[in-house]
């Protein structure tokens, strides 16, 4: 009995430790990758994953990265040089492309989403705010729901004064969306017909989401 | 008038069926084993490990332990254990932590009271609260008999 | 002046307050247990049992229910208008009463014998209209105004159909006594009014619902838009008055439309005319009751426009198309 | 003469009937007619998404259950189904079945809630309990299954709590047929009826830009015509294995909307019988997963298809116990934007109609 509970309470230290903790992990982590590799060549089935993993490990271009690259040119050609800030595949979520837009660009470059025959981006699935400590980021999913496709677009803002442009006069899925990073995150939203607290009452101090936000009562 | 006439039909067919009410505090509600209710605690089985505590989602757990005296090791048994049941959700998860299934599932469901302060069950509530405990954990109900842990039980089957 | 004071000695008075207190009685007995046998009748379409905890089968629910309303605290909003909130309960509640005066059970059971029996149920009921308007008015609240209004829309915009609905059957029997009217449909079922006229039956028992204020048509207390209506305000006594007079009206149109379409207390074979007449007049009026609650069970609720557009766009030129119609054959005919 | 006439300020909720929850509604009514509505939420908030930032995966399931309290499987589905994509984990089939089981039962399930208090709205009575007699029977089956009638709290990540008891799956292949004829019964209750009909036909009208427009999902946007159903276009779990068909319609209104749900409810009942038909007995019911789930650093967007749309959750992690960031796309709040839209003009009784048709739970608006 007492052998047991001394196994169990190393366990918890080992826990508590974060080194050891993370060894622990990287191990089982390698099984897991294992164990799902065996299963993966045992079933017969080659699903499109499979073949992305074995791709990755090859180091082949990308799926979607012509896509990627198409946007980019897209939005250097029409909009600004300097309207791309960064872009790159997500991998794990299902290879979407990603493109981080300069916020003066974003209006410009959205309504070339929308507009561009190649993407046709007519529906904005979801809009989220990310507060990175060092900045701000909102987070626009599009998905065009004739040509079936999906992209992500980013667009960073200072900590101190968030402004991002608002996209509720192109989608008004936007409207809700960014009251609701407001209210949250602070991310002020120009061109917004009624940027007010959503969710918060009106008279809220701060934004719950930040990371720095500290409770006015902590009991609640 | 067709469609209003069809739908006077079905409920008129309805008088005559089967009423479907339960006579719930009359006839006690008998849930299934599997039931989510409120837990059992055992004591003598407790190591003191506060897994339970941690995994909780709302913090509902408090858990003091103490030297075990007639120990000269390191041991801790319980002290105190309590729940706060005004934020209990009832999510099965630190019945499924326990290495030792000190604390368990019951059927028994009934919380409402007229007092908030009822809401905080301590340990010898908890301890008395032993009926229908789920049959997967009553096995180990039995005085005396010895809880048997599954050997791996911390390592990996921590998410069953 | 002499001679009527004579009439009235003290027997002859105190005897009509026995009656009347004997019919307030029955009424309230059936608005009791018109309100159980309504819950049960919605529980058991529902597959629920109803009432089943106060008294024996849950008997004694509504008494319960009543003696609850009477004992709680009397409550009257802020900025309401005290003496037309006071006075809404009772204006809509005595004419509710007053019109059960002229139905005749049997052709010995009734309180009065009018020559203009019809015309002074139709000229009393409409006055429960202002009783609603003037509780939602004074209530000072958004919902019970709009219920207010409302009721007073549909009420109006009914009573027009419901009146002209009973013109045909005055026309065959050529009289508004309501005993005369019954007298004239003796002899089988087949003589009732609902045959002839049974045009003028359904624009009357579909007004009649509306008149009531229940399902289909219970707009002015629709609960899922207005909360409860003309009475959101009320509680208590005052709203125990609204309730009574509501379903003292489901008696007094049970026992018009057993009086005007369904031969009173006649017996639909002469073969079965050994049973009192009593009993057939509860058995018609009981069933009456029983479709009121069966399409309160079954409906849902219509929406006002179309409410008023059923009203006045077909249910009143029906009417008039059906009094031409009757005048027509009955003038062939004679 | 000129009668002095002034607009009638009604605030409906935060406590209505016809809220469905705790949704306030600020119109303004000329008359009876809504000239003016602002929707106020945010009195169910309560910060899942800050909760989140400080709980393991593990622990934020439970929460999920109670935002679309009304079907708790699929949100349990979708943050674990967004964990196990950044960890690439493969899911045992038996637990993938099982996954598909409780899903499509607790669609038929919300939907027949929306059915029941749908008809309570438009002012009948009876449905809503024959509704909720018939869900009773999905509830009890869910009880069985995980010991919890509403929320489940049934999925983990890498697999499903529990296996399904013995006879368990027997008894859904017995709910089907039932079901089946429930809802023919209930369409002979209710479709028909005229009142009903004269109630919910060309109201609430909108057409399919504006739908998109608004990224409407579900119901709310195939009653405008398009075929947008997330389990036919990006097919997730087990789904291309089974056959059904996603019902649209392009009358755009409450009727259409209504008849939709119902439709659904008998695609969700064939595709439960499929998955009952193909279930495997054998098999394990959890992938390997570690004892702590710390997915990699990265970001996903899972979105899968609840009763009430497209519900989407986005995960930003840094490759620690705790995502850095979780946010749910909530079909409800999503959709709840047309309302003050649809609502101009329309009159009170209208409002409830429309509002009702659209099929929100506060828990998920509010989050």
């Amino acid at each position: 009995m007492s052998d047991r509970e001394k196994e169990i309470e190393k366990k918890e230290e080992k826990e508590i430790k974060k080194e050891t903790e993370k060894k622990e992990e990287k191990e089982i982590k390698k099984e897991v990758k294992k164990d799902t590799a065996e299963e993966k060549k045992a079933s017969s089935s080659s699903s499109e994953r499979e073949k992305d993993a074995q791709e990755e490990e090859e180091a082949a271009p990308l799926p979607n990265q012509d896509k990627l690259d198409k946007l980019v040119a897209l939005f250097k050609g029409q909009v600004s040089e300097d309207a791309v800030v960064d872009a790159y595949i997500n991998e794990l979520d299902h290879h979407v492309p990603v493109v981080t837009v300069h916020s003066d660009h974003l209006l410009a470059c959205a309504a070339i989403l929308l507009s561009d025959e190649q993407l046709k981006l007519n529906y904005l699935r979801n809009v989220s705010g990310v507060d990175y400590e060092t900045h701000l980021e909102v987070v626009y999913q599009f998905v065009s729901m004739e040509l079936k496709h999906h992209y992500v677009i980013k667009v960073k803002t200072d900590r101190d004064q968030p402004v991002v442009p608002s996209l509720t006069s192109l989608w008004k899925t936007a409207d809700w969306n960014e009251r609701e990073i407001y209210d949250l995150l602070g991310i002020t939203f120009t061109g917004h017909p009624n940027m007010k607290r959503i969710m918060m009452p009106d008279d809220w101090v701060g934004h719950p989401l930040r990371k720095d936000y500290e409770a006015a009562d902590p009991e609640v | 008038m067709k469609g209003i006439v069809k739908g006077l039909g079905v409920t008129f067919k309805n008088i005559t069926k089967k009423k479907v009410t339960y006579a719930y505090p009359d006839v006690p509600m008998n849930m299934p084993d599997r039931f989510r209710g409120v837990q059992h605690f055992e004591p003598d089985k407790c190591i003191v490990c506060n897994q339970c505590a941690r995994v909780c989602p709302t913090d509902c757990i408090t858990l003091v332990g103490k030297q075990d005296p007639n120990s000269e090791k390191k041991v801790k048994i319980i002290d105190t254990y309590d729940i706060n049941f005004e934020i209990c959700i009832l999510c099965d998860l630190c019945t499924e932590v326990c290495p030792t299934e000190a604390i368990v599932m019951t059927n028994n469901f009934e919380l409402a009271t007229y007092s908030r302060d009822d809401l905080f069950k301590d340990l010898h509530w908890l301890e008395n609260n032993n009926t229908l405990v789920r049959s997967e954990n009553s096995t180990n109900l039995q005085p005396k008999a010895k809880p048997k842990p599954k050997p791996k039980a911390t390592k990996e089957e921590g998410v069953k | 002046m002499d001679n009527m004071i004579e009439q009235l000695s003290i027997g002859s008075v105190s005897l009509v307050t026995l009656a009347t207190a004997a019919l307030l009685l029955i009424v309230l007995v059936f608005v009791t247990y018109g309100i159980y046998f309504e819950r049960k009748v919605i529980g058991w379409i529902q597959l629920r049992q109803g009432p089943n905890r106060t008294g024996p089968f849950g008997l004694l629910q509504t008494v319960a229910d009543v003696f609850k309303l009477l004992i709680k605290e009397d409550t009257i909003p802020n900025n309401a208008d005290k003496t037309v909130f006071k006075l809404g309960p009772i204006i809509s509640f005595i004419p509710a009463f007053v019109v059960l005066a002229v139905i005749p059970y049997t052709e010995n059971l009734y309180f009065a014998n009018l020559n203009v029996g019809l015309l002074y149920y139709v000229a009393l009921s409409g006055i429960s209209t202002i009783g609603i308007l003037m509780g939602g008015w004074a209530s000072n609240n958004k919902y019970a105004l709009l219920g207010g209004m409302r009721s007073v829309a549909q009420m109006i915009s009914y009573e027009i159909p419901l009146v002209i609905s009973m013109v045909g059957v005055i026309l065959m029997t050529g009289s508004l006594n309501m005993i005369q009217i019954v007298e004239g449909q003796a002899g089988g079922f087949w003589s009732w009014n609902i045959f002839p006229q049974i045009v003028a039956f359904g624009i009357f028992i579909i007004a009649a619902v509306a008149e009531l204020n229940r399902t289909p048509f219970d707009l002015p207390e629709a609960e899922s838009e207005l909360i409860a209506g003309y009475h959101v305000e009320y509680s208590g006594f005052r709203f125990a008055f609204y309730m009574l007079s509501e379903y003292v009206y489901i008696y007094a149109i049970a026992g018009l439309t057993t009086v005007l379409f369904l031969g009173g207390w006649h017996a639909p074979f002469a073969f079965l005319s050994f049973i009192p007449g009593l009993i057939w007049f509860i058995i018609k009026f009981c069933s009456i009751v029983f479709f009121l609650f069966w399409i309160r069970a079954t409906m849902p609720r219509l929406r006002v426009d179309h409410l008023m557009g059923l009203g006045w766009k077909v249910l009143l030129p029906l009417s008039l198309v059906n009094i031409f119609v009757t005048a027509i054959v009955l003038e062939l005919l004679k | 003469m000129s009668i002095r006439t002034e607009e009638l300020l009604v605030n409906v909720g935060p406590q209505h009937p016809s809220t469905h929850g705790v949704f306030r509604l600020v119109v303004k009514l000329d008359g009876e007619v809504i000239t003016e509505a602002t929707p106020v939420i945010g009195y169910l908030h309560r910060g899942t998404e800050k909760l989140a930032e400080n709980l393991s995966y593990t622990q934020i399931i439970p929460y999920t259950d109670r935002m679309d309290y009304l079907s708790a499987m699929t949100n349990n589905y979708v943050l674990c189904h967004a964990v196990e994509t950044l960890m690439k984990l493969e899911i045992p089939e038996k637990a993938e079945y099982l996954r598909v089981i409780v899903m499509e039962l607790n669609r038929v399930a919300s939907h027949l809630v929306w059915w029941g208090t749908y008809l309570l709205d438009i002012g009948a009575m009876s449905p809503f309990l024959y509704a909720f007699r018939d869900r009773e029977k999905i509830v009890e089956l869910f009880n069985e299954l995980c010991g919890a009638r509403l929320t489940y709290f049934y999925m983990r990540v890498g697999g499903v709590k529990w296996d399904a008891p013995p006879g368990w799956i027997d008894k859904v292949k017995e709910f089907i047929p039932y079901m089946r004829k429930q809802i023919e019964e209930y369409e002979k209750l209710v479709t028909g009826n005229e009142i009903f009909l004269s109630r919910v036909k060309d109201i609430g009208k909108y057409d399919s830009q504006t739908a998109i427009n608004y990224g409407l999902s579900g119901v709310n946007l195939r009653s405008t015509g398009i075929d947008w159903d997330l389990r036919k276009q990006e097919p997730y779990s087990l789904y291309e294995q089974f056959d059904f068909d996603v019902p649209t319609s392009t009358d755009g209104d409450c009727f259409a909307r209504y008849r939709l749900r119902i439709e659904e409810m008998k695609q969700s009942l064939s595709i439960v019988e499929q998955a009952v038909a193909q279930f495997p007995e054998e098999g394990k019911i959890m992938a390997k997963v570690p004892r702590v789930i710390r997915p990699p650093a990265g970001e996903v967007y899972s979105r899968i298809e609840s009763p009430r749309g497209e519900i989407g959750c986005h995960i930003v992690s840094k490759g620690k116990a705790e995502p850095y960031r979780l946010k749910f796309r909530r079909p409800s709040f999503v959709n709840l934007q047309i309302l003050p839209e649809l609502l101009i003009g329309e009159t009170m009784t209208n409002l409830v109609t429309i509002f009702g048709g659209i099929d929100i739970v506060l828990g998920e608006v509010d989050c």
